[in-house]
């Protein structure tokens, strides 16, 4: 009974949200984003305007953003901090080919993820896809050996470290321009088109890709965990 | 609007895949499928933003080429793709909190079932 | 100086990344870190306040990523955001308080980041204004939410948090569609941008994109059929993580919509304004039916931002003032986090086993009815003033119907929270705990909150004209004082307010108070009079049954004096409800106080918000003073005539609305009873003269061929006539003086509807005479209480032997009371009837004069069980009354005879009032000859004289011819040629009135109290049945965001 | 009138109504016998027990309330004696009717019922209590209908001014309130047999029930003037009847019969009817008389 309310009503609002599509039909971009296009390059010199608008125009979202990612890991955290009620399965190991594939692609994928989150402002992708990528070689590695231990220790620090420096990096921004997170004199913007460009942007596209990458692997960890004994706590996991 | 636009498409699909999501949410009494109806509807919600932002006519707003930096008006709006990029993590960040919750839940009830979660009421 | 505001939002995020680093240091380290952020973004928010407030300074754009809105993102510092972050920050400061105490093994080092975070996002979505940095800011403080609330016990928390995400997440879905199509539709995502490039409200489809807005906000805000997380969680979650939330999140959401709703069109108004309506007054209805106090909470929370969201577009279209609507969320954000923090001190989960709770406290006794009396927008915290704003405001602004469901839903509040505190004052039987959780150093908040609430309720008073007068100053401090000192001796309390009160009265009989010829002057000498009379009597230290009422009394007594001074509608309306609540609480401080006090309490609230009803009237027609009221005309008149009457009467307990007096005045402290029914019950009547036939009663049209005076003295007649008879059956003194007491005032609201020079001279006559006897009354039954330690008449009996002046004393007052001649009784009662056979309103007459003949049958049922007949062998050592209640039973005495001689001693100074208020006099006074204009005559001081006369020579008489007299024992009595039985005592005392009682049979069922209880079940049975909808069930709380969606789609609105 | 011959004159006036009050009760019992079959007393029966009781020499005290209620019922009695005016224009026997109305009056009429009720309590036997229970029950009764008919007489001439009413009723005997308000006429009259307390209302004496109720603990002097005080009231009261509907009296001789006439009405009907119980008492007088009383009420104002 309920379930077919559910659906009738779910089908209403469908109704209603077909309704929406000729507002969706292709315009030209708005005032602002006009603006974006017109002086993205001169204001930031970064080539990729996405990130521009990311870090620079936006870039206290994506501080919001960050601060998301790393609430919802602490916060699975938090919900995860018990570890009674749960069956714990013992897993058969993973074939020795799987161990060692996972171990050689390791390397490469986190250095591919790097180069990635270093030519946010230049190419498609930036911090965040850089750090899911890394992420992923990180959840390679636990998938192939659950037993695996991470350096938990670094991960905090970093995670730490590149949270706070984003921060600063905004700070930064207040002190010399006047204005959180500006980009105008903190950095030499540089020459477009180039690695070294578009001022203080690589450097906060690079401290979220760090943050990125390690919020994840301490998410998967974190998920991972709570299906093997309890071992020693070390702080946050 | 007589030919069905690539937009229409997009957008009838995110619709579509808001709409299967929420069905899974109000219809699915595991819980586990309930957060994945969750994800579906994320991903309808940011197929309909990139669309909102999108123009055949067009290409991505990056300017590395010297015909672009010329003519900036070839590439679409950047911000519905920042916007994406925001939603998306947002997303993840939910699902991870409620997958979280799921294990938990399923520690102290041993049940995935929605109705075993309702001693609190009235 | 001030600091950059962005540091709110940059400082804390700061901190949080490192806060894992620093929880390695220990776990001081990181609260201590934790709490200096916390500190320092208040301090960052007072920086700004003063200069805002005064306007030397502006309110601060701050820009990001160095570009102004729209290009950048942008945030906006003004007042309001001041004051929402200072309170976010104090409120997390209580919290971390009050959390870091109850941190286990699990959550140590980690609750403190989500504390903080939950605060930045709150900050962030109070400061800016860009739509979708608004939503990530609600994403952030909602997933800290999420995360938080799995604070404390798993088993409840868990769940409640679960659906609490469900719901979120079906918010967060319906918000991106509305932000990207907004974006689509207006080409920026600022705020203020928007404003300016919204489409025109016809555009297709702009009405469901605006639609999916408002429900995600709907769904943020927790309005009524989309709130069922949230009642779980406040119902599952740690109370110290709902208060975070109501200081933070809460306040956050709600201005976040207020940005919101800057986008949307006008044609939504009203939408929104029912939405908010329908969730203040339903929320506050299914809580009434709430047993779980926190629960009970969560829909009190519910309601208020109801309240608010109802406010949003008023405020936004000028209608409402800003500070009004401010005001009530800083008073909802005070009380509710006070509450909250207290509701976790307490390990009850029902209100039953919230019995007695913090029974050993006075601070947290003290801040729990702070915190209810805030939250019930009572004065003077800040809520009473943000709700009389608002609600001149909707009068001014032509929406004062809206105003109708706004006091149903403010009465529904006194309801339940009344409700609850009446558990918490009923004392704790053995069984249930009555232990506080945690110690003492969480209470950090509480106090501070309960302080905040205090003074700055009292702060913003600052400019009204009481704060100069130097009596009711130093009064309510006295009173303060001794408040919170309640634990001294009661000696000692009642010193000092015997003093306090003697130097406020030599100070106002100096200042020419006393004027007896104003109703002002008349009242301020009873009021000062009746106080001191009770505080000396209260010097009787050894008392079982009195309560240490002392401050609340003073505060009381203030209150009354400005009440009956003031010509301002607010003055007055904050005098009354200062009145009801202090004499709530001192009706509670009763041993068996609690219950009837809540009764008492409800009652007077509606009265108070009938008054309210009625004042709003009048503002709204213009008239801010009660010599304006007589200038209204037309149904305006009749209207705020009508409410102030009936909100006057239900507060006197006229019949019908009577039956929370029996209760009130029986279970109040025995001494404090006297001035319930000798003052309190008389204000109204005041009220009735003073207030309500300001209006001119040629203004007021009748009602078909009904005389509305002619109603009310209809009304005066029943009360009097019902209660005297209700009075009859009682074998509870205090009960039957209260009956009788109640009662009386009908014969004095009939005087005053008489509204004749004669008739209110009668009744006012009648009001100074009813204080002097029934005070007496009620001391003179205290004493014998306090000495035989029943109230129960039938278990006493033969006192007159042991306690003589106590029996004299109930002899002069049911002389007085009965209006046999020569005491002043019959002279009230003479001016009443003179004045009634004049007016011709017969029956009326005819009812008065059987009502008191029907007394008789109490009045002797009262001397009798309890002073005459057999006395029993438990009491034959008993003592008379304490010394200090004698004095005072001697002065009233005194006071009695005065009036009953001389007259003409309150009558010619009532008769230059009548003069005043009528421009005639009432009666003409030649010496001791009292001449009403119709030239009937009444020499009291010649009857007095003739009774003496004659008494004095029957005396002689009797000694002269009877033998020698022989003093014998009590059993050796006559039995007229029978066998005598057994010694035995017989006392005849119990249902004295039998053989009346069977005959008045059919008229005697409880009618009034039938009345109530059927609407009380009938009401339970629509809130049982609407609160099936919260079933517990995630899937259904999803459901609802979907259905209300669509449904709100098909009405289309806002198209 | 100076004050001190007035006060000869009342005391005078108040001597001779109790001796009227004596011999009326004498004949009373008188009645009754011969209606029951007896030969009865002799008409100075009254003389004769006041005598006895005065020369009583036990004298007991149950306490100073007990001691004080004889004095309240004398004084009651005699008070509203003199509040009334006896004859037409004879200030002589007009006593202090100027000091008040008939409110005064009635009020007054309850001053001795209650001394004498808290002086029977204070004795403590648990008869009078019971008498005083019926007793006060069946006045407030009684005096629904009383009180009807005395506002409908009132509001007739506007005033409770005693003189005022009496004045209305000299036109002739049809004038009389008897006769012009019968409903009101009817009303007081059966509120009067409540009032004086014979058969079918004595339930406060009740002697085979409570033998005397309140009185049951008095005697010798108290008793004695006990008796005088309510052979004041007696008369008093057939006053006050007289006066408002039976046009007062113009003479001596016509007061003395008309007051004859009244009490015996009370008389002859006791004398023919068995004792109610305490409720049906009260329901009678809150039915038909009450009802009368009520159409007396509205005739006047429909006179009006």
């Amino acid at each position: 009974m309920k379930q077919i309310l559910s659906v009738v009503l779910l089908l209403a609002m469908g109704w209603f949200l077909v309704g929406l599509v000729p507002l969706g039909q292709p315009t030209e971009p708005g005032r602002v984003a006009q603006h974006y296009i017109d002086n993205g390059i001169d204001e930031n010199r970064g080539a990729n305007l996405v990130t521009s608008v990311i870090v620079n125009y936006r870039g206290f979202d994506t501080l919001g953003e960050v601060t998301v990612l790393f609430l919802s890991v602490a916060g699975a955290g938090f919900v995860l901090r018990r570890r009674d009620g749960l069956v714990r399965h013992e897993h058969r190991p993973s074939s020795e080919i799987l161990q060692t594939g996972a171990r050689m692609l390791f390397a490469p994928i986190v250095v591919f993820g790097a180069y990635i989150f270093v030519h946010g402002h230049l190419s498609p992708g930036g911090g965040f896809q850089g750090g899911a990528v890394i992420a992923s070689a990180v959840m390679l590695l636990l998938l192939a050996d659950r037993s695996h231990h991470l350096p938990h220790g670094l991960m905090h620090w970093l995670e730490s470290m590149a949270g706070f420096g984003y921060v600063m990096a905004g700070v930064a921004g207040l002190v010399v321009a006047g204005s959180f997170l500006s980009n105008q004199g903190v950095l030499p913007l540089g020459t477009w088109n180039r690695l070294f460009s578009a001022g203080i942007i690589p450097i906060i596209y690079i401290l979220v890709g760090l943050k990125v990458g390690t919020e994840l692997s301490s998410l998967l960890d974190v998920m991972i965990d709570t299906g093997r004994p309890a071992r020693q706590e070390g702080g946050r996991s | 609007m007589n030919a069905v636009t690539p937009a229409t498409l997009y957008l009838v699909t995110a619709i579509l895949l808001i709409l299967i999501g929420l069905a899974g949410v109000l219809v699915r009494r595991n819980i586990l499928k309930m957060v994945l109806g969750f994800a579906l509807a994320d991903t309808g919600i940011n197929l309909l933003i990139a669309t909102l932002g999108s123009n055949p006519e067009r290409t991505a707003p990056i300017l590395d080429k010297p015909e672009l930096l010329a003519n900036p008006s070839l590439v679409v709006d950047p911000i519905p793709q920042a916007l994406v990029l925001t939603a998306i993590v947002i997303g993840l960040g939910v699902t991870a909190l409620m997958l979280a919750y799921v294990i938990r839940l399923y520690a102290l009830r041993q049940s995935l079932d929605i109705r075993d979660f309702g001693r609190l009421k009235w | 100086m001030v600091i950059d505001p962005i540091l709110l939002v940059a400082v804390p995020l700061g901190v949080a990344f490192l806060l894992p680093l620093f929880s390695k240091l220990g776990r001081t380290a990181a609260t201590a870190v934790q709490g200096l952020t916390i500190v320092f973004t208040a301090l960052v928010a007072v920086s700004w306040l003063p200069g805002l407030l005064d306007g030397s300074l502006a309110p601060a754009n701050i820009l990001t990523g160095g570009y102004d809105a729209p290009i950048a993102i942008n945030l906006h510092f003004g007042l309001t955001e001041a004051v929402l972050c200072l309170l976010a920050s104090l409120t997390a400061l209580g919290s971390l308080s009050y959390l870091s105490v109850r941190e286990d093994e699990h959550t140590i080092g980690r609750s403190g980041l989500l504390q903080l975070l939950i605060m930045t996002g709150a900050f962030g979505l109070i400061m800016t204004r860009d739509l979708f940095n608004l939503f990530v800011f609600l994403e952030i403080a909602s997933i800290g939410t999420y995360a938080l609330v799995a604070f404390g016990k798993e088993e409840t928390s868990l769940e409640a948090g679960f659906k609490y995400m469900l719901t979120g997440a079906v918010a967060s879905i319906f918000l991106l569609i509305g932000i990207a199509f907004l974006y689509k539709l207006t080409g920026t995502l600022n705020i203020d941008d928007m404003v300016g490039r919204m489409p025109p409200a016809a555009t297709a489809g702009l009405a469901t994109v605006i639609l999916f807005l408002l429900m995600g906000m709907a769904i943020e805000l927790k309005l009524l059929p989309v709130n069922g997380p949230a009642l779980d969680l406040y119902d599952g979650a740690d109370p110290g993580v709902m208060a975070l939330l109501v200081g933070t999140v809460v306040n956050g959401v709600l201005f976040a919509f207020w940005k919101i709703a800057l986008l949307v069109p006008g044609t939504w108004d009203t939408a929104i304004m029912t939405l908010g309506m329908v969730t203040f007054v339903g929320s506050n209805l299914l809580a009434v039916a709430q047993d779980r106090p926190r629960r009970m909470l969560g829909y009190s929370s519910s309601a208020q931002i109801g309240l608010l969201v109802f406010l949003v577009p008023l405020v936004q279209q000028g209608t409402v003032a800003l500070a009004g609507a401010g005001l009530l969320l800083i008073n909802h954000t005070l009380a509710k986090s006070g509450l909250l923090w207290l509701s976790g001190k307490h390990a009850g989960e029902t209100r039953r086993e919230w019995t007695g709770a913090f029974a050993g406290s006075v601070v947290m006794r003290t801040a729990l009815i702070i915190f209810i009396l805030a939250i019930t927008g009572l004065p003077p915290f800040p809520g009473f003033w943000g709700k009389w704003q608002v609600l001149s405001d909707l009068m001014a602004g032509g929406y004062g119907w809206w105003a109708l469901p706004l006091l149903i839903g403010s009465l529904l509040e006194f309801v339940y929270y009344y409700g609850w505190y009446r558990y918490v004052r009923t004392p704790a039987t053995s069984n249930v705990s009555a232990r506080p959780l945690g110690g003492a150093s969480d209470l950090g908040g509480v106090v501070a909150f309960a302080l905040a609430a205090l003074v700055f309720g009292v702060w913003l008073m600052r400019d009204l004209p009481v704060m100069g007068d130097r009596v009711l100053v130093f009064l309510t401090g006295v009173g303060l004082v001794l408040t919170l000192l309640r634990r001294l001796p009661r000696v000692v309390l009642a010193a000092t307010a015997t003093a306090a009160l003697g130097l406020a009265a030599w100070i106002m009989a100096t200042g020419g108070g006393f004027d007896l010829t104003t109703p002002s002057g008349l009242f301020h000498l009873l009021i000062i009079g009746a106080g001191l009379l009770v505080s000396i009597a209260g010097l009787a230290g050894s008392s079982g049954t009195g309560e240490r009422f002392h401050g609340l009394f003073l505060i009381m007594i203030a209150s009354l004096l400005l009440l009956v001074s003031t010509d301002n509608l607010l003055l007055f309306f904050v005098a009354w409800e200062v009145m009801t609540w202090t004499s709530y609480l001192v009706v509670t401080s009763g041993r068996l106080g609690a219950k009837p006090g809540q009764l008492y309490m409800v009652f007077s609230g509606a009265a108070g918000f009938l008054l309210l009803g009625g004042f709003m009237l009048a503002i709204g027609a213009g008239h801010t003073t009660i010599t304006g009221l007589g200038l209204l005309t037309g149904s305006t008149a009749a209207w705020t005539w009508g409410l102030l009457v009936t909100g006057f009467l239900g507060k006197s307990a006229a019949w019908g609305l009577h039956i929370w007096a029996p209760g009130a005045y029986s279970e109040a402290p025995d001494l404090f009873t006297p001035f319930l029914s000798g003052v309190i019950s008389k204000i109204p009547m005041f009220g009735i003269a003073m207030v309500a036939f300001r209006i001119a009663a040629g203004n007021l049209p009748a009602i078909g061929a009904v005389d509305l005076t002619w109603l009310l003295a209809l009304i005066g007649g029943l009360t009097a006539f019902g209660l005297t008879l209700a009075a009859v059956f009682q074998e509870d003194a205090k009960k039957l003086l209260a009956y009788s007491s109640v009662g009386q005032v009908g014969y004095i609201v009939v005087g005053l509807a008489i509204l004749t020079p004669l008739g209110w001279t009668a009744a006012m006559f009648h009001v100074v005479h009813h204080l002097l006897f029934k005070g007496l009354l009620f001391l003179a039954i205290a004493g014998v209480i306090m000495r035989t330690g029943t109230r129960t008449m039938y278990e006493m009996g033969g006192l007159i032997k042991r306690m003589p002046v106590s029996f004299i004393s109930v002899l002069i007052g049911i002389i007085a009371l009965s209006g046999v001649p020569p005491l002043a009784g019959f002279t009230g009662k003479w001016l009443l009837y003179q004045a009634l056979l004049a007016k011709g309103w017969l029956f009326i007459l005819v009812l008065m004069m059987f009502s008191s003949v029907v007394a008789f049958i109490y009045m002797f049922r009262l001397i009798h069980s309890v002073f005459l007949g057999q006395l029993k062998p438990r009491h034959r050592d008993i003592k008379e009354a304490p010394l200090p209640l004698v004095i005072s039973e001697v002065l009233m005495i005194a006071g009695v005879m005065a009036l009953a001689v001389f007259p003409q001693l309150l009558l010619n100074p009532l008769n230059a009032m009548m003069h005043t208020q009528f421009g005639l006099d009432a009666l003409r006074i030649d010496g001791t000859v009292l001449t009403t204009m119709s030239g009937h005559t009444l020499n009291a001081t010649g009857m007095m004289v003739l009774v003496l006369v004659m008494f004095v020579a029957m005396f002689l008489v009797l000694l002269l011819v009877s033998p020698p007299m022989r003093k014998i024992r009590q059993l050796d009595i006559g039995f007229a040629g029978e066998v005598p039985p057994p010694a035995e005592e017989i006392h005849f005392a119990s249902r004295f009135a039998q053989p009346y009682e069977r005959a008045w049979a059919p008229f005697l069922k409880p009618r009034a109290t039938n009345f109530w209880r059927s609407v009380t079940e009938n009401t339970g049975g629509v809130i049982e049945a609407v609160r099936k909808i919260y079933s517990g069930n995630g899937q259904t709380y999803v459901l609802y965001p979907v259905l209300l969606v669509v449904v709100f789609a098909l009405l289309g609105l806002g198209r | 009138m100076e004050l001190f011959p007035k006060i000869g004159w009342t005391l005078l006036s108040l001597f001779v109504a109790i001796n009227y009050g004596f011999l009326i009760n004498g004949l009373i019992r008188k009645v009754m016998a011969r209606i029951q079959g007896r030969f009865g007393p002799p008409l100075w029966q009254p003389y004769i027990d006041m005598g006895k009781l005065l020369v009583q020499r036990n004298s007991i005290m149950h306490g100073y309330m007990h001691w004080l209620g004889p004095i309240f019922r004398s004084v009651g009695g005699m008070g509203v004696y003199v509040l009334v005016p006896v004859v037409i224009g004879e200030p002589r026997l007009a006593g202090f009717s100027d000091m008040g109305d008939l409110l005064l009056m009635m009020y007054f009429m309850f001053f001795g019922s209650l001394g004498m009720a808290l002086g029977a309590g204070d004795a403590g036997h648990p008869h009078s209590p019971i008498g005083v229970s019926r007793g006060l029950s069946q006045m407030t009764a009684f005096e629904m209908p009383f009180i009807l008919a005395v506002v409908a007489l009132a509001a007739h001439v506007g005033s409770f001014d005693i003189n005022a009413i009496i004045a209305t009723q000299q036109h002739g005997v049809l004038s009389w309130n008897l006769f012009a308000n019968p409903f009101a006429s009817a009303a007081a009259f059966l509120a009067l047999l409540g009032m004086n307390m014979y058969a079918p209302f004595n339930i406060v004496g009740a002697p085979t029930e409570i033998p005397v109720g309140p009185a049951t603990e008095y005697q010798n002097s108290y008793l004695s003037l006990m008796m005088i005080g309510r052979s004041a009231l007696a008369i008093g009261k057939m006053v006050m009847f007289m006066d408002l509907f039976l046009g007062g009296a113009h003479s001596i001789g016509a007061a003395v019969v008309k007051i004859l006439a009244i009490y015996f009405w009370s008389v002859f009907v006791g004398a023919v009817f068995p004792r109610f119980r305490t409720e049906q008492s009260v329901r009678f007088f809150l039915r038909w008389p009450t009802a009368f009383g009520v159409a007396g009420v509205l005739l006047t104002q429909w006179v009006r």
